[in-house]
């Protein structure tokens, strides 16, 4: 016999997606028009990534893999612009490269925001810092680049064979690297083993959140030196290296929505539990 | 002010087509996915062309002819879609599977199973270091299938540890589902900001 | 010495592996093992049962992963062996088969997949119903899933291969409507997925002896119990390292980076 | 008998020699052999930049097939599909991708849509946690309250007001899932090796297809 209040429950189970789905978008509109700003606690993964730019000598080269698509440009850009201020402010050369098809349109998205840093810096294209394009082959393009970067790429992105760019003159393989950072939501794995496990190259990643728990046991192991937590690490680095930008914007709007979608969560199971219970 | 510009209002169109799609099925939604199917094969093709050009059309324009193996193995994969010469696009896949696997097989010994092993010798002085080493060796035995004590005394007890390793796993599989929703959020919240910001002109 | 330095214990670790394997392989067989039982594999059989009951389809997936990239490629073959044996059944009981393949991920997997199924319905005398085209959709990941399981209603879902995002969405589309689902990717992020939506759950490399567990081919078991072997080597060496550096003796840790 | 040796004994071949190679550039210190390695590895790129086609032949074959099937409006798309398709073919391989062409279309139409595919998962998992994950078992039930846990621990909110949250989610974190992954991690890492034995050896050719009955 469903009984009134038995409608209750199953009612609270069967709430449309459609609604869900507006209270998520609200959930994010909300912080995004009146930021709250609240304070950042720094993670030891993002500690250790600060630490580690900060040995970077004049002269050192540091391999940037700009890997992400345009899905994680939100959180990708804002961390790669963070890191490379840093680097840049330590004086050290940038050569940026992708292994990921949308790679090189997210480079030059990120330029455009990123130049008057460059320019601030004095900073020569070719002399201080480079785009080599895109390469195909995933871990085995990894694994060349590892051992000899012209077997990559006879030119950078813009056709300049590699032999007439000045910075790329004295960048032949991982002995050349000082340390590399991969932008990535494919495999950040397959840079630990041909980069660090293979040559002991100083290796750091960003990830999203979602990939951080399974590379954890490779940061605890030290095999990952620094390791950006999706957004939320790269507003920790952009409080770090004080520029604070659109990461830190998004550290508002995940107060927000984790809380509701913990909500639904709870709802559904109250539900799911007081239905069973008055079933039997 | 709302922007002017048509470019951003063709983004902001595909942007909500394409959130659209999770609400209900409607032409909207498959024609944006239908054009970001093709644009994400143009793009390929595109990135595609520029590495064949620049590691192997050119090399051997300048006379590395041994960029012939390669070029023609690559050629040899179209070959899977005639009937009878199907076999031949075996070789540029052998070649692809051997350099895919020994790349990555050679390095999981010391990457994944020897470093971590190590890094797994604790000292166990504090809780947290013994329920460590408790957890990877209880979780290790769930995934042992064949080699597992068949003497009734030892069975039971053994299938209490792989029950408990099923849980520890649970617990972790359940607080990385909640670290997805955190990036999600993050990334649709991109979109968010440039509907806001770039299309509406608020904030 | 010809090893580079800090690798000698890895390249023996390698050999012995395989040498392991091979003696396991060549010489001892798997004839006197067997594998534990495995549920998710066990209950497909039934799912596939009450597909026939309700006259309900089977749709059965192996990611987007592909053949060709050594990461990917384990758990796609892994996909493929429970594709033959899921066709197989299929076949022998009755029930109509979905295997929808991505348009746009490890594409070179559909003709392998494509035979595959054929070869499973002409075993089981059944070559007449197969269909390449009915079952065997492409589809780009995302919407078409949620219109597909709305249209097809199946009675039974099975995920085994390489996931990335899509296998939340697959796992929403299909237990929104009910059906009985069976999920097993080495993704490891991808996992919680499968492990919070589906009925029956493939954690990690527990997708791997799932074709020797199928065949019970001698040879196949033998790789598995070599990996076991393995395995409790591991356990050993961790219980033995921590028991000596709890004693304050690094002897293990510095042989193992030899 | 020949056939047979061509069609299938010379590809494993050179799947394992070829896997080998890679294998001794790893372990072994002989200049020339890391030289051979390297290159073919660089053989590897162009081959894979190849096999990056094949999903466009396949889209072109299937769309050519609904044009000429007529159904609907069902061909109407597949048109649009391949128009698309050629405009940025075409664009990035005549003006090249550097282009200020390809970028305008790159930037006004796979920008936005890439950005919004992959982010638009967040619904399917929204609607998941709240109509899917049910605590129907224990396991259901670890995975729910961990879950609920790291939910609110992880709106900074919640972990600036309840500062304890962050020392438990630091503790699930850093000890119990760093553990329980260590073990699935030694697992797939062993399964791999395993595999990479099969394929090597040729005792696995799933990839390589059907055996022919030549």
């Amino acid at each position: 016999m469903a009984s009134k209040q038995d409608g209750v429950w199953i009612k609270l189970q069967h709430i449309p997606r459609e609604i869900l789905y507006l209270l998520i978008i609200i959930s994010m509109i909300v912080p995004l028009l009146r930021p709250m700003g609240l304070p950042i606690t720094i993670s030891p993964q993002t500690r250790s990534l600060f630490d580690s730019l900060n040995t970077l000598e004049p002269a050192d080269v540091m391999l940037e893999f700009v890997d992400w698509s345009a899905g994680s440009m939100s959180f990708h850009q804002p961390g790669c612009i963070a890191v490379s201020f840093q680097a840049v402010k330590r004086g050290a050369k940038l050569v940026f490269l992708s292994t990921s098809t949308e790679g090189p349109l997210m480079y030059e998205l990120m330029l455009e925001k990123f130049q008057s840093v460059f320019d601030e810096a004095d900073y020569v294209y070719g002399e201080d810092y480079v785009y080599l394009g895109y390469v195909a082959g995933e871990e085995t393009a990894r694994a060349a680049i590892a051992s000899d970067i012209r077997t990559a790429f006879s030119s950078d992105y813009y056709g300049t064979s590699l032999d007439e760019i000045p910075l790329m003159q004295r960048v032949h393989n991982y002995a050349d690297y000082s340390m590399i950072i991969s932008y990535t939501m494919g495999s950040p794995e397959s840079f630990v083993r041909q980069f660090n496990t293979q040559y002991g190259v100083i290796t750091h990643i960003h990830c999203g959140e979602m990939m951080t728990p399974t590379i954890l046991p490779f940061w605890a192991s030290g095999q990952i030196t620094g390791l950006l937590n999706g957004g939320v690490g790269a507003a920790e680095m952009e409080v770090l290296v004080k520029r604070p930008g659109d990461a830190v914007k998004l550290t508002d709007v995940y107060s927000f929505s984790n809380i509701l979608v913990f909500v639904f969560l709870i709802i559904g199971n109250i539900g799911f539990i007081m239905q069973r219970r008055k079933g039997e | 002010m709302i922007s002017t510009d048509p470019s951003i209002w063709v983004m902001a169109f595909f942007t909500i087509a394409i959130t659209s799609l999770a609400f209900r099925d409607n032409p909207l939604a498959k024609f944006a996915e239908h054009t970001f199917l093709a644009a994400q094969a143009g793009n390929l093709i595109t990135m595609a062309w520029r590495n064949i050009r620049s590691i192997g059309l050119q090399p051997l324009m300048k006379g590395s002819m041994t960029m012939l193996i390669p070029l023609l193995f690559g050629v040899a994969l179209y070959t899977r879609y005639s009937k009878r010469y199907i076999w031949v696009s075996r070789y540029p896949t052998a070649m692809m599977v051997g350099i895919g696997t020994g790349v990555t097989v050679r390095a999981f010994v010391e990457f994944q199973f020897i470093q971590q092993i190590i890094d797994t010798f604790k000292p166990l002085n504090s809780f947290n270091n013994i329920f460590f080493v408790a957890t990877v060796v209880i979780c290790l035995t769930y995934f042992i299938y064949s080699l597992t004590p068949k003497s009734p005394a030892l069975e039971k007890p053994m299938s209490y540890v792989t029950r408990l390793g099923r849980y520890l796993m649970m617990i972790a599989f359940g607080a990385s589902m909640a670290n997805t929703v955190i990036t999600r959020v993050g990334q649709y919240a991109g979109r968010i900001m440039f509907l806001l910001y770039d299309w509406l002109g608020l904030g | 010495m010809i090893i580079a330095s800090g690798k000698v214990v890895d390249f023996i670790a390698l050999i012995l592996i395989w040498a392991v394997a091979a003696v396991f392989v060549w010489i001892v067989g798997g004839k006197r093992f067997t594998i534990r039982r495995m549920v998710a594999i066990d209950v497909i059989e039934e799912a596939v049962g009450r597909a026939v009951e309700t006259e309900k389809a089977v749709v059965m997936n192996i990611g987007g992963g592909g053949l060709l990239r050594g990461e990917y490629a384990p758990a796609t073959m892994a996909g493929l062996t429970v594709l033959g044996y899921v066709a197989g059944l299929t076949a022998r009981l009755g029930a109509d088969l979905i295997a929808p393949m991505y348009s746009d991920g490890g594409v070179e997997t559909i003709p392998v997949a494509t035979e595959l199924i054929r070869d499973a319905y002409m075993a089981e005398g059944e070559v007449e119903r197969f269909d390449a085209e009915e079952m065997i959709p492409f589809l780009p990941v995302q919407a078409s899933v949620m219109a597909l399981a709305d249209r097809v209603r199946p009675a039974a879902n099975i995920m085994v291969g390489y996931y990335w995002h899509e296998s939340c969405i697959w796992a929403e589309a299909f237990g929104r409507i009910g059906a009985i689902q069976v999920g097993g990717t080495t993704n490891l992020y991808q996992i919680p997925f499968f492990a919070g939506a589906c009925d029956y759950v493939l954690i990690g490399e527990e997708v791997y002896p799932i074709s020797a567990y199928i065949s019970k081919d001698p040879k196949l078991i033998a790789t598995i119990v070599g990996q076991d072997a393995f395995k409790w080597i591991a356990a050993i060496l961790i219980i033995l390292g921590t028991i000596l550096v709890s004693f304050g003796n690094q002897w293990l840790t510095q042989f193992l980076s030899m | 008998m020949s056939t047979k040796l061509v069609r299938k004994t010379v590809p494993l071949i050179i799947t394992f020699l070829v896997g080998l190679l890679m294998i001794g550039q790893w372990f072994l210190k002989i200049p020339s052999l890391n030289e051979l390695a390297t290159s073919v590895q660089q053989w590897g790129i162009i081959i894979a930049a190849f096999a990056m086609g094949l999903g466009s032949v396949n889209i072109i074959i299937r769309n050519v097939h609904r044009i000429q099937k007529r159904e609907g409006t069902d061909w109407l798309y597949a048109i649009w599909l391949l128009a698309i398709f050629f405009l940025f073919a075409i664009v990035g391989i005549g003006f090249g991708s550097a282009s200020s062409q390809y970028r305008y279309i790159f930037n006004t139409i796979l920008q936005p849509l890439s950005a919004t595919m992959y982010p638009a998962t967040l619904f399917f998992l929204v609607s998941a946690i709240y109509r899917t994950f049910k605590t129907r078992t224990v396991e259901g039930g670890l995975f729910v309250i961990v879950g609920a846990i790291i939910l609110v621990a992880n709106a900074p909110v919640m972990a600036a007001t309840f500062p304890f949250l962050v020392s438990v989610k630091s503790w699930i974190m850093d000890v119990e899932l760093t553990a329980a992954y260590r073990a699935i991690l030694l697992g797939i890492g062993l399964g791999a090796i395993m595999l990479g034995f099969r394929v090597i050896f040729g005792l696995e050719t799933t990839h390589l297809g059907r055996e022919e009955e030549t």
